[in-house]
């Protein structure tokens, strides 16, 4: 057992991986000699050589293009986009590639990379270092989107990730990176967790919280201060969004009857909007509240100025003012 | 990369397209195909897939005016550089990104007509994705025939991807891609082009410049003569050729190929051909180019120029013109035969395939 | 009045604006001599020169590009995507750019520039030329995004989005395009329809169906069937996916207590889970039966095969059936 | 394009950096600048704008370890470059689209040492934005300096586009747009330089070669030598420059913006120089580049290299070269004194200008 960052989980997950196979390479901007700008990749060049790990031009949509060829072609490539807020160059490689190759051919190719992207906000990065682009990927039939929240799903998850036979997005929220009050004692020994599975991370009664990355600790913390008011509140991490963990998610809510989902994308369409309406069909009969979300508002990104910033970012206080008013519904 | 043995049909009683050979060893003087160290088999394989190509493509614009098939792209007056390029690499090893436009070129690497008729009826077997896609989006995995998407260009990051892989794996495979000239003006070829001269891919990028991106007139699209002065930009060799001259594109394929392989890195190659046919039967090429511009390319013909130079070089009779043209006639009557009765996948079949169907 | 096909709405639309209005322009591919591939600008190059219809290289992320800074120097660029399938490589420009121009720039420069795109599928276009791509789009901030039924609406919207300050997608489904049960007689004198305006098309009681395009018009006929046995439906046309207008929905099910969200799109995270959510949240004390959603299979896209095809597309007797369960609930 | 004059200050009290001069005529003889047909008002403004630019720069990193900035992205080592392309163009009247690392650029064209300390504190009055961008995300209604945004290339082939339209009006507008060796790669490079090529626009193609993406070699992005042989590409003229040679580097920009005024169509400007910082405040160089390399740079400092000419030509003497430091001093001092009393955005005005309020 050791004490680990999200950073550091990541990290080691790769090294894991990548000594455990030789198809596994990584590709992206700065992610060689300088070992990432959030330094994720740090060492893997020095371990594994310029060709298994390759520091590329600047060209998002080139660098997934590159990391399918080299898929269809035997490899199992991990491409890291810089920022996730620089992933829209390569949406259509992504969208129109990654996710039909194995569909269009009936199963005749496969498409096995994984697509890693630190996302999320509250870390002065403004209008473009900031953003989440979930909602984007999850809608797609074909991709795998991964959004985990605690430094062993970053592990389990990135291993799964790169393990799988489909193209896997894995987004990784930066200001979680080193965050220390969320490190975790991660055992030595190899483990996976599997894609696809939500988790309660709280136990409660009085309604579900439905949360992924920094919105699932701050959730977290509002849960205990709902606590000291006397509710009980489930706190459920979903870790996968696509494909989702349907069952985790309704039968959380068949429990409590009252559902809030928290995410720093904006509301409209953003992937709260799913797990709603999953819910107000499937546990119609159980509701006993209004099914809420709380989201960043509808402005197209987050601003740098520090106060308006802050106004953007949801946070505890926001998050367990929304729990009250659902609770007391 | 995961084989579709189960729908890529070699059954027997089919007429077969010949198998590529490797290429034979160059003489120094001579004729042009023996400068070339082409041997008679092969020119003999040259010259069946030519009409074959082109027999197969009046028989599916037939089939698209009797309501058979609901989608027709074409070819037609491009074969000389699909099928030239073809014979430069080594089915089954090398690994092909074709684009829509490239039946000659999946004929001429040994797709049988039979497989490509069961794609241009959609039908079940069809060993591209049992129907999925349109027509003429090849995909044949076990002759590493990879599988073509509608978006124009995305392939040719792909291919720079799997050439990468072969640099990695070191498995002496060579990557051939297709492209048009319409496909040239994406972003897609900026980056493909530079990132393979970078890291010195075993690559090779065709560009069949046939004029026009649809409608559009290659003044509109780009404001030089030769696409492959392109190439300087990314410090890789490029070559513009006749791509109606079969001979002449073999020639500079291999040479690109043999680079390739070699550890010489990429090459681009423009080869200057046109296309016969509207853009896809979708099309309606009156509205932007005349009759006399069609008629004169059919002057340059490719099939009608490779014809010539095997009479000229008395390795062509007119009974052997005759016998091949019966014999293409009836692979692709064959081919339409079984497609015909071949039955279409089931509805719900639309339904698998997303996921990997083996874990879990 | 004239009888008019939606194609000829949107064309003659784009006449009047043009000639209206001197920084009004078109630029896309084979938009000009061809007059599109579905002749939607036939004639415009004609008239207008190729100055101000321009036939581009195939470059769609260029085509957006071109437009936004055209728009930042005073035109009103209408910029055409050949299929909404090949609009991602532009995603970074709308995304990142248009929407934000204004935002970014707290109102010192503004981007009024019009994307059209053809959509939809049923047409046998196979996977790439049958998608819906709405669902990106509707859930960005900054952008406008408008999806008609009625060819009177194309042209009053079309018109509309042309005149508009902001960044407007216009989704015009193909399968529309030409469809002689849906032609209407159009006023030959000037009209706008406004952006962000819902029409009840149907007044009912028993449920209500919320829908844009093809699918809409097959709701309307599966509502015919229904109404033979006895049932009386409401059929809402979104007209305007974003700003959505909230009131109409919202109001439609106040009064029906039931819903059902129709779409081509697959169903997760598409644009129905916005529609649901609201519902959900804002209508919940009103609804009788669990929110419904009918659309695409939760495949890459739509096949070609015609059997493949069939099977993915919602039709009348698919809707019919949903609605029945829903007001049998 | 709408203005905000509202915020943008050109208020009293304040040092205003010297606005940039139409461009005078040429001599044919001569020393340097006489050739060029720079007066000796123009030489003054550039020495004092290559100053202020590196001695603001100096302050915003001072004010980042300080903690009253959080973020700083330096033009420090080329300033030869932008303040050379300035100087060829009209401010106020020609389209600029700068990037991120234009400091010396906005200077030079007029943007006051207020308004841009107001940017880099993030202030309400921020007139690039009311602090709602990082800092250097530069933008000027009233200077025609286009809003920059964070994502590497997508100003092309928005310049591009800004071209056309003053193409299409005949407004007599030159457009200039910036980009790194970085930007380079991305396919906007090349959609954007082919499209302004077919269309013959008026705009220049600058790029700042400092040899880095970030921690990413030119010999990784690219296997070319001059990133100017790629306009070949597109039939367009291309030209490398010493970027650190402030004559120089306006010299081929004037011939650059009079062929794009006069209907000569675009041109590619590769200015090759080098930046003495750390790609941003939150970049560490010594990851990739030795300290050995920066030193060496330093010895072709465009500053220095102006100053010495000066010199040479008798032009500038020791008690000019200190009131110029003062001068710039002041002018910082007051641009910081005034935005750091400043107050930031209230935080509900995140809510505003999603879309035009005028209407409904
Ligand atoms: C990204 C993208 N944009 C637009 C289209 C529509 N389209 C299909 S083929 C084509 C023209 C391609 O021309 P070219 O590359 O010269 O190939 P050719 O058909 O002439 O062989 C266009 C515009 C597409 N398939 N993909
Ligand atoms: C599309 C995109 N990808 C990645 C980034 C992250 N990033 C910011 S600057 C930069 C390097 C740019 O280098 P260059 O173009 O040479 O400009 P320089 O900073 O050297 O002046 C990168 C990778 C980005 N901002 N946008
Ligand atoms: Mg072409
Ligand atoms: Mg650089």
């Amino acid at each position: 057992m050791a004490l680990k960052t999200v950073l550091e989980a990541v990290r080691d997950g790769l090294f894991e991986e990548m000594r455990r196979d030789e198809s596994v390479f990584v590709l992206g901007e700065d992610v060689g000699q300088r070992g990432g700008v959030f330094r994720v990749t740090e060492g893997l060049q020095k371990e594994f050589g310029e060709d298994r790990v390759i520091d590329t031009p600047l060209a998002e949509g080139m660098i997934a293009g590159v990391a399918i060829g080299a898929a269809m072609n035997g490899m199992r490539p991990v491409a890291e986009f810089q920022f996730a807020d620089f992933i829209h160059p390569a949406m259509e490689q992504i969208i129109d590639e990654a996710a039909r190759v194995r569909y269009r051919s009936a199963n005749g190719f496969s498409c096995p990379v994984v697509f890693r992207a630190p996302y999320g906000g509250g870390v002065q990065g403004g209008l473009y270092h900031s953003q989440s682009v979930e909602a984007f990927f999850s809608h797609v039939p074909g991709l795998k989107v991964i959004a985990p929240s605690f430094p062993y799903d970053y592990k389990g998850l990135i291993k799964a990730a790169i393990r799988d036979n489909d193209p896997v997005l894995f987004f990784e929220h930066k200001k979680t990176y080193t965050l220390p009050s969320i490190k975790q004692e991660i055992p030595d020994t190899e483990f996976i967790v599997p894609i696809g599975k939500a988790k309660v991370v709280r136990q409660g009664t009085t309604l579900s919280v439905f949360a992924y990355g920094m919105m699932l600790h701050q959730s977290l913390e509002a849960a205990k201060t709902l606590e000291q008011e006397g509710f009980n509140i489930e706190v459920v991490d979903l870790r996968t969004l696509r494909p989702l963990d349907r069952e985790t998610v309704i039968n959380s809510v068949k429990k409590t009857g009252r559902a809030l989902v928290v995410h720093e994308d904006n509301m409209f369409g953003g992937f709260g909007a799913e797990i709603a309406a999953i819910l107000a069909d499937e546990a119609f009969e159980y509701l006993d509240a209004p099914i809420k979300r709380l989201a960043g508002p509808e402005i197209p990104a987050m601003p740098f100025a520090e106060p308006m910033e802050h106004f953007f970012m949801p946070n505890p206080q926001k998050i367990a003012e929304a729990m009250r008013k659902l609770a007391q519904y | 990369m995961r084989t579709t043995d189960k729908v890529a049909l070699n059954g027997a009683g089919e007429a077969k397209s010949p198998q590529v050979q490797s290429v034979d060893q160059p003489t120094t003087s001579g004729a042009r195909h023996e400068v070339l160290g082409l041997k008679r088999e092969t020119l003999q394989q040259i010259h069946y897939q030519l009409l074959l190509a082109r027999f197969f493509d009046e028989r599916i614009w037939m089939l698209n005016r009797q309501g058979k098939t609901a989608f027709v792209i074409s070819s037609a007056g491009q074969e000389g550089t699909q099928i030239g390029i073809a014979h430069a690499l080594q089915p089954g090893h090398d690994i092909v990104f074709p684009y829509y436009r490239n039946l000659a070129l999946v004929l001429a690497l040994g797709a049988t007509p039979r497989e490509i008729m069961l794609g241009q009826l959609s039908k079940a077997e069809d060993p591209s994705g049992q129907g999925r896609q349109m027509p003429s989006h090849f995909g044949l995995p076990r002759l590493n025939i990879m599988t073509v998407s509608s978006p124009v260009a995305t392939q040719l990051t792909q291919a720079a991807g799997a050439a990468l892989a072969s640099k990695i794996k070191k498995d002496d495979k060579v990557t051939a891609v297709f492209v048009g000239d319409g496909g040239t003006s994406k972003g897609d070829f900026h980056e493909a082009l530079n990132f393979a001269s970078v890291h010195c891919l075993p690559v090779i990028f065709v560009v069949e410049n046939n004029g026009y991106a649809i409608s559009v007139p290659l003044s509109k699209q780009m404001h030089i003569q030769n696409i492959s002065d392109r190439a300087a930009g990314y410090g890789m060799p490029g070559v513009t050729v006749d791509g109606n001259d079969v001979l002449e594109v073999y020639r500079v394929a291999k040479e690109a190929v043999e680079r390739a392989r070699s550890g010489g890195g990429p090459t681009l190659i423009e080869a200057k051909t046109y296309r016969y046919r509207p853009h896809s039967s979708s099309d309606d090429d009156r509205f932007y180019r005349s009759r006399e511009e069609v008629e004169e390319w059919k002057h340059k013909d490719p099939v009608e120029r490779f014809e010539r130079y095997l009479e000229e070089q008395s390795l062509l009779d007119n009974a052997t013109k005759q016998k091949v043209r019966k014999d293409v006639k009836r692979a692709v009557d064959e081919a339409q035969d079984y497609a015909e009765k071949a039955p279409y996948a089931a509805p719900e079949m639309a339904l698998r395939y997303v996921y990997d169907e083996e874990v879990r």
